[in-house]
């Protein structure tokens, strides 16, 4: 379920720096590449200390000290042989990684498509044969324990998918895809960020993805497939302003005639942790500030303002949006 | 003894000579290098005001380039702060990074070496100084306007690699991404003039005896530069044509929907990207390579060692480019190649970094300015060489990439291994161009300040990145716990910023340009560019016999000065510098050099003036501007490659040279062959294009024009080569009429017209235009290729034929004919090859 | 022109070697018959390394004055630098 | 985390104006937890407040000098218990207003109230 809530919202507790996330893996693709990391770093630090040393002791050491560091012998071990052998070790361990992280897809995972958009994700859960059984937007779900691959694809710029606590990042680029693996190992909500500038808000596209028990997982896809939505009078006057002010041109919310393409999926936004992808809590008066003025918020994203909707109009369509889980 | 070319080297033995030398040479010497007073000035061509010019223009936009990181630092000490809109961030991340590589490190490496090059080969100048000034007003009057663009609101925003489809017309309909790709445009003209000069200078200039194990380092340094330059900025060059003509006449290079590919285009971009590097790090290290030496009074260390590491470096830099791309998703074998060759560049570095410190711990470096920014330099390059091979390592850079850590590591890299040499260099030569050298005091400042900064502003970084806080966001959200590292790098930012002002108010207390009363050999250093100078260089030019002349032969200054050395007055009343043999540097001819003129200043103005007004759309304009350009060109070129009224002179001791040579051995001939491969790499870079587009999309591929077609061209070209070879033999002949030679040129230039025409018109005939499709946009890119060279075929037949009117084209042999005859012969010879690659790959489908 | 390939042989065997392992992964991809031919184009490049860094070593012995025997010795470190890179990029072929 | 918040009080130097009047008086709430909350539930996506540089939302009225004013919403007396409740639940005390309930607790909302306080006439 969902985690313990802290004194921060959710996603600012999911897209933390602290403890820096590379170094604080939460599955086994991240956690080879943190001891990767911590290695060259043991190793960086060795290997600048051996220069310190030898500078050190070419400007300040004894005669005998600096007739050693000084000569073509000392460039050949220092400059040649030390390294020849440090990086012959690292590139044997370097190489060996790499092929057992990019060992092949068994096939058998659960895959989802995520498709870079300007500015914000399109997420699509795959069946065996690749057909979209659920739609949604900025959040990804997934059970712990089990690798889940990520088909990459961009729809427009060349963006790049980031959520360093699971994996390395890696290219959506437009006519390619590109396949990831993430896995994680125990239930949490993992933040990630846009890598590759794709201009404009590119600093404001952030992801989400949420890691649950496998039971957990099962019952929530379940429950969201299943589930119908009962309307307070006030979200069903939204339905209809929904309808009615074009909302439904460029959103779809499945089970409703609202079918637009052109931005995030609304189906189960009253779900989600957070709006305008990744970057602002979700509840009544963010929405309400999103759908009115989005501009003011996420500059040049490309939903357009609504300062024309009166409040009531605003509050209701927060009310039916809210209800969409 | 062995000889390269027959010199013999015992005549050597007759330097220094004892004669007395006769009155009135010395003046005749500063009367025919007396540079241009007044508004004059600015036709000047000698390299010590281009140079010295050069170098405060790249020092000038540092400051530029500078000033913007800072207002981006302060935007980004807090979070969502709001003094930068995001799309004015975005233009100043990508004016910091484009001003920073191309208007500031490449041309202020370039600019060195205009300044000190001529110097430390003791040539009276380099061998094209027209096409230095051209370099230098091109890149000075460009770089301004590029630059201004920022005012208005204009300036490019997609980042200084410029990744499409972002910058395509799709995405980025403004011209914004035009001011980038032509204004790059010409910085990539005033580069490659730049690397011609210098191949030539460093492999045929030098002082006789100078063999290439007595060269300087720096020279090697530059040599190994001048000709990356020439092998990497081609692709660049084609890069952005084809980007440019994406956006103009929308043919689909990068777009996937008609068998475009978005990664050809960083394939093309680092290829040139990645070598930029060591493009910008390489000149520095030889110049840390010179003043280690000459700081801590020994010979350095390793001498021959450190030119395998440039060589090396050369070499496989051109080997590391996809490491920008490893996160793209590319073959995994692929991938772990580049990631070996990012292992193996690091040890030519490696090798570098223990010569410096062995020839520190062999001399007595003192604690002086230059000798800090030297030893801070090595330390904060050391950590980004290993940051280097943390991210050469496929799996961490998934990681790193993007991320700030890359920030970190690049300025690292820049900075220690290119800003602190420079500022090193700057104290230490500056006695050379001044009266008074720079203040030690401030100077002690300025390095602490400078350095300090350094580390507080980027090694908070490292974290940073790995906290997750990817590059090129103008915010971030507050609680993310960024705050603080970032805090903390604005801080050191603005260190380094107090440091550039002290630097600068130093500059404007002590810095007085002179080329005659100079302060001097300060550091006491070993090399020929501390021999006393004038305009003119050196008064003679002796002969080398080991690598720090002036450490083993203390007389040699006064014997320079006195001259008792090759050439010490003009021998034929004209401006004039050795021609020597590349390995033994043994004497070969006499060049003529031209003197001051306008006319480079005027092309380079009207060069700027054909790419930018093309930016702003002005059509008509800018192909004025053009044409205007290319006549200037002309017009500086006319003065030149005349006959000379003594055939030979003495250039001291009795030493008989030619003053006039034609052929494979002169500088023209070199440079012409160093022009072509850059237009050959430029062919290559495009059928790399063609094939790696077939490869990722054959389905948009459709069949070619019939083979039959290929008759007309080929033979059009064979033709076109044919007569071309045939009007220079017939030069040689006495009998043929004044008009046979000029006239046969012209035939020729109208068969590579011929074929030109008929390869466009077939490939008409099959209704695939340049926006069909990819296969369509890479074979009408080709025939642009070819139209280009076509035209210029036509204009230099037309040239030549004017001179032959004139009757300025000297028999039996001429330089003018000879290039012009090779030009044609290439053309040719690319024509040929591209229409049998278009048509037989992958052929009728 | 001997003198100048002698110099760059090393260096210009790497290029060789590098550009036909960039070819061949393009090509043939991650795939066995990949690393065959890579394995392949790294044994050749290494018989040619070695035979240059031979012919350097005997022109250094044979060179009559000081800049040959320096170009030569130089051509000797290419080749040996170069054999060190070939090595490093015929791993991938074993190891990935 | 504590790192962050080393720097909270610079910012509230910036932020703060000279004590706030008697009337505005809050003895038990705390400015600098009601702007983190502030921060939390994104109120500035409606509101432009002083101190939240990010974002500066449109739709509701700006709050800038809010403690000088003399009604919230136009109808409510301006105290620190209306206020603290209106922040929480605007529905129920002002029936048609346009401002949502939001999801802060008694004490988050008292602390709201009193950063509001501190945003005096410029």
């Amino acid at each position: 379920m969902s985690p313990p809530i802290s004194t921060r919202s959710a996603i600012a507790d999911a897209l933390a720096g602290w403890p820096p996330p590379v170094f604080d893996p939460a599955g086994p693709y991240a956690g080879s590449i943190t001891t990767l990391a911590w290695v060259l770093l043991v190793m960086s630090v060795v290997v600048l200390g051996v220069v310190l040393v030898a500078l050190w002791l070419a400007l300040f050491g004894s005669k005998r000290q600096r007739a050693r560091v000084g000569g073509t012998k000392a460039v050949w071990t220092g400059g040649i042989i030390f390294p020849v052998i440090v990086l012959t070790l690292l590139l044997v361990y370097g190489l060996s990684l790499t092929r057992s992280l990019t060992a092949p897809i068994r096939g058998d995972e659960m895959r989802v498509r995520i498709t870079g958009e300007m500015w914000w994700w399109r997420v699509a859960y795959l069946d065996g044969e690749g057909r979209a059984t659920m739609v949604d937007a900025n959040e990804l779900h997934i059970p712990t324990g089990r690798p889940v691959v990520l088909e990459l694809e961009s729809s427009d710029v060349i963006h790049s998918f980031w959520v360093p606590r699971l994996s390395g990042k890696l290219d959506m680029i437009p006519g390619r895809r590109n396949l990831m693996r993430i896995q994680a190992d125990r239930p949490g909500v993992f933040g990630g960020q846009c890598a590759e500038y794709c201009g404009g808000p590119h600093a404001l596209m952030g992801f989400v993805v949420v890691a649950h028990r496998p039971q957990d997982f099962a019952a929530m896809m379940a429950a969201r497939r299943t589930r119908t939505v009962a309307l307070s009078p006030q979200a069903a006057r939204g339905a209809q302003l929904f309808a009615d002010a074009g909302c439904a041109a460029c959103h779809r919310i499945a089970g409703t005639p609202a079918n637009g393409l052109a931005g995030p999926d609304l189906t189960h936004v009253g779900s989600r942790r957070s709006l305008g992808a990744g970057i602002l809590p979700n509840n009544r008066g963010t929405m309400i500030g999103w759908i009115g003025d989005s501009q003011a918020i996420k500059p040049g994203n490309r939903m357009p303002r609504y300062t024309v909707l009166p409040g009531e109009d605003l509050q209701a369509l927060a009310a039916y949006l809210e209800a969409r889980k | 003894m062995t000889s390269e070319t027959g010199f013999d080297p015992k005549l050597y033995d007759r330097f220094p000579t004892r004669e007395p030398r006769p009155e009135g040479e010395l003046e005749e010497l500063e009367r025919i290098w007396h540079a241009p007073t007044g508004w004059a000035r600015l036709t000047v061509v000698n390299n010590n005001f281009i140079g010295t010019w050069y170098v405060g223009a790249a020092f000038l936009f540092f400051i530029l380039a500078g000033v913007l990181a800072l207002v981006m630092r302060t935007q980004l000490a807090l979070p969502l702060q709001g003094i930068l809109p995001q799309e004015t961030y975005n233009q100043f991340f990508t004016m910091h990074g484009t001003v920073m590589m191309f208007l500031f490190a490449v041309p202020a490496v370039e600019a060195l070496g205009v300044l000190l090059l001529p110097q430390m080969l003791a040539a009276r100048d380099l061998p094209f100084p027209r096409l230095s000034a051209y370099a230098f007003w091109a890149y000075l009057v460009g770089g301004l306007s590029f630059f201004c663009s920022l005012f208005f609101g204009l300036a490019p925003d997609g980042g200084w690699f410029m990744y499409p489809p972002l910058t395509s017309i799709a995405y980025s309909p403004g011209i914004n991404a035009d001011f980038w790709l032509l204004g790059i445009g010409f910085i990539e003209i005033s580069a490659i003039a730049g690397a011609i000069e210098i191949v030539v200078g460093v492999l045929r200039t030098r002082a006789p005896g100078m063999t290439l194990d007595k060269m300087p380092i720096f020279a090697w340094a530059m040599l190994v530069f001048a000709v990356m330059i020439i092998i990497g900025f081609p692709s660049i060059i084609l890069g952005t044509l084809l980007l440019e003509l994406e956006r103009a006449l929308n043919w689909p290079f990068f777009d996937p929907t008609r068998g475009g590919d978005a990664l050809l285009w960083q394939h093309l971009f680092w290829f040139f990207g990645h070598p930029e590097v060591y493009i910008i790090f390489l000149p520095a290290a030889g110049l840390v390579s010179m003043m280690v030496a000459a700081l801590a009074r020994t010979p350095l260390v390793g001498y021959q060692l450190i030119v395998l590491a440039l060589l090396a470096t050369g070499f496989i830099s051109f080997g590391v480019w996809s490491h920008h791309m490893f996160v793209t998703g590319m073959p995994t074998l692929s991938v772990s190649f580049f990631s070996a060759a990012s292992m193996a560049v690091s040890v030519p570095a490696g090798i570098q970094v223990f010569s410096w410190i062995a020839t520190v711990a062999v001399g007595k470096p003192r604690n002086n300015t230059p000798t800090l920014f030297l030893l801070g330099g090595l330390v904060t390059f050391v950590i980004g060489g290993l940051t280097g091979v943390m991210v050469a390592l496929v799996p961490f850079d998934w990681q790193a990439h993007d991320s700030y850590f890359i920030v970190a590591h690049l300025h690292y890299v820049l900075i220690g291994g290119m800003v602190f040499p420079l500022f090193a260099a700057f104290y230490y030569w500056a006695p050379m161009m001044s009266r008074r050298a720079l203040s030690e005091r401030l100077g002690k400042w300025v390095f602490w300040l400078m350095f300090a900064g350094m580390q507080v502003a980027f090694l908070p970084m490292h974290l940073t990145g790995l906290m997750g806080m990817p590059r090129r966001v103008y915010t971030y959200l507050p609680g993310r716990d960024w705050e603080v590292t970032n805090m903390i790098s604005t801080i050191g930012a603005y260190m380094i910023g107090l440091g550039v002002l002290l630097f600068v108010i130093d500059l404007a207390r002590n810095f007085r340009f002179t080329a005659g009363d100079e302060a001097g050999n300060v550091y006491g250093g070993g090399t020929l560019e501390w021999l006393p100078t004038g305009l003119y260089s050196t008064r003679s030019i002796p002969v080398v016999k080991s690598r720090e002349p002036l450490w083993d032969d203390p007389k040699l200054s006064d014997d320079v000065e006195a001259g008792r050395y090759f050439l010490p007055n003009s021998a034929t009343g004209h401006r004039e510098t050795l021609i020597t043999s590349p390995i033994r540097a043994e004497p070969e001819y006499l060049q003529i050099m031209p003197g001051p003129s306008a006319w480079p200043l005027f092309a380079a103005i009207f060069t700027a003036g054909f790419f930018l007004l093309l930016t702003v759309q002005a059509y008509n304009p800018s192909i004025a501007s053009g044409v205007l350009a290319v006549l200037c060109v002309l017009r500086w070129l006319w003065e030149t490659d005349r006959p000379v009224a003594k055939a030979h002179a003495d250039v001291g001791a009795g030493i008989i040279l030619p003053t006039y040579a034609t052929g494979p051995r002169t500088h023209g001939w070199w440079a012409m062959t160093v022009l072509l491969v850059v237009i050959g790499m430029i062919f290559v870079m495009a059928v790399f294009s063609y094939l790696y587009l077939y490869g990722v999309h054959p389905s948009f591929w459709t069949s070619p024009p019939d083979a039959p077609w290929l008759l007309p061209i080929i033979g059009g070209h064979a033709a076109a080569a044919g007569f071309a070879l045939l009007a220079r033999r017939l030069l040689a002949r006495e009998r043929t009429t004044l008009w046979t030679p000029a006239t046969l040129v012209l035939i020729a230039a109208g068969f590579a017209l011929f074929a030109f025409a008929i390869d466009w018109w077939s490939w008409r005939a099959t209704g695939l235009t340049g926006a069909t499709s990819g296969q369509g946009a890479t074979v009408h890119a080709f025939l642009a290729l070819q139209g280009i060279l076509t035209a210029i075929v036509a204009l230099m037949a037309l040239y030549l034929a004017a001179r032959n009117a004139r009757g300025i084209v000297t028999r039996p042999r001429n330089n003018s004919m000879d290039l012009t005859v090779m030009f044609i012969a290439y053309t040719a010879a690319q024509g040929t090859l591209a229409a049998l690659l278009t048509r037989l790959f992958p052929g009728a489908i | 022109m001997r003198a100048w390939l002698l110099l760059l042989g090393g260096l210009i065997v790497w290029a060789v070697h590098f550009f036909g392992l960039y070819i061949v992964a393009s090509v043939f991809l991650t795939t066995d018959t990949a690393r065959m031919l890579a394995l392949l184009v790294t044994l050749a490049c290494l018989i040619a390394d070695a035979m240059l860094l031979a012919a350097a070593m005997r022109a250094n012995r044979a060179a009559d004055d000081g800049t040959r025997r320096w170009i030569a010795s130089l051509a000797a470190l290419g080749a040996a630098i170069s054999l060190v890179a070939v090595i490093w990029q015929g791993l991938p072929a074993l190891l990935v | 985390m504590p790192t962050a918040h080393v720097l909270l009080p610079l910012l509230l130097l910036v932020a703060c104006k000279p004590p706030p009047d008697e009337r505005h008086h809050m003895p038990q709430a705390d400015a600098a937890r009601g702007k983190a909350a502030i921060e939390r539930v994104g109120c500035a996506s409606c509101h432009a407040i002083p101190g939240v540089r990010w974002p500066q939302g449109t739709i509701g009225p700006s709050l800038d000098g809010f403690a000088e004013r003399a009604l919230i919403a136009g109808r409510l007396p301006n105290r620190p218990d209306v206020l603290a409740a209106f922040v929480r639940d605007a529905p129920s005390l002002a029936p048609g207003t346009n401002m949502p309930a939001m999801p802060l607790n008694e004490e988050e909302s008292r602390d709201v109230a009193a950063y509001l306080y501190t945003l005096g006439d410029r």
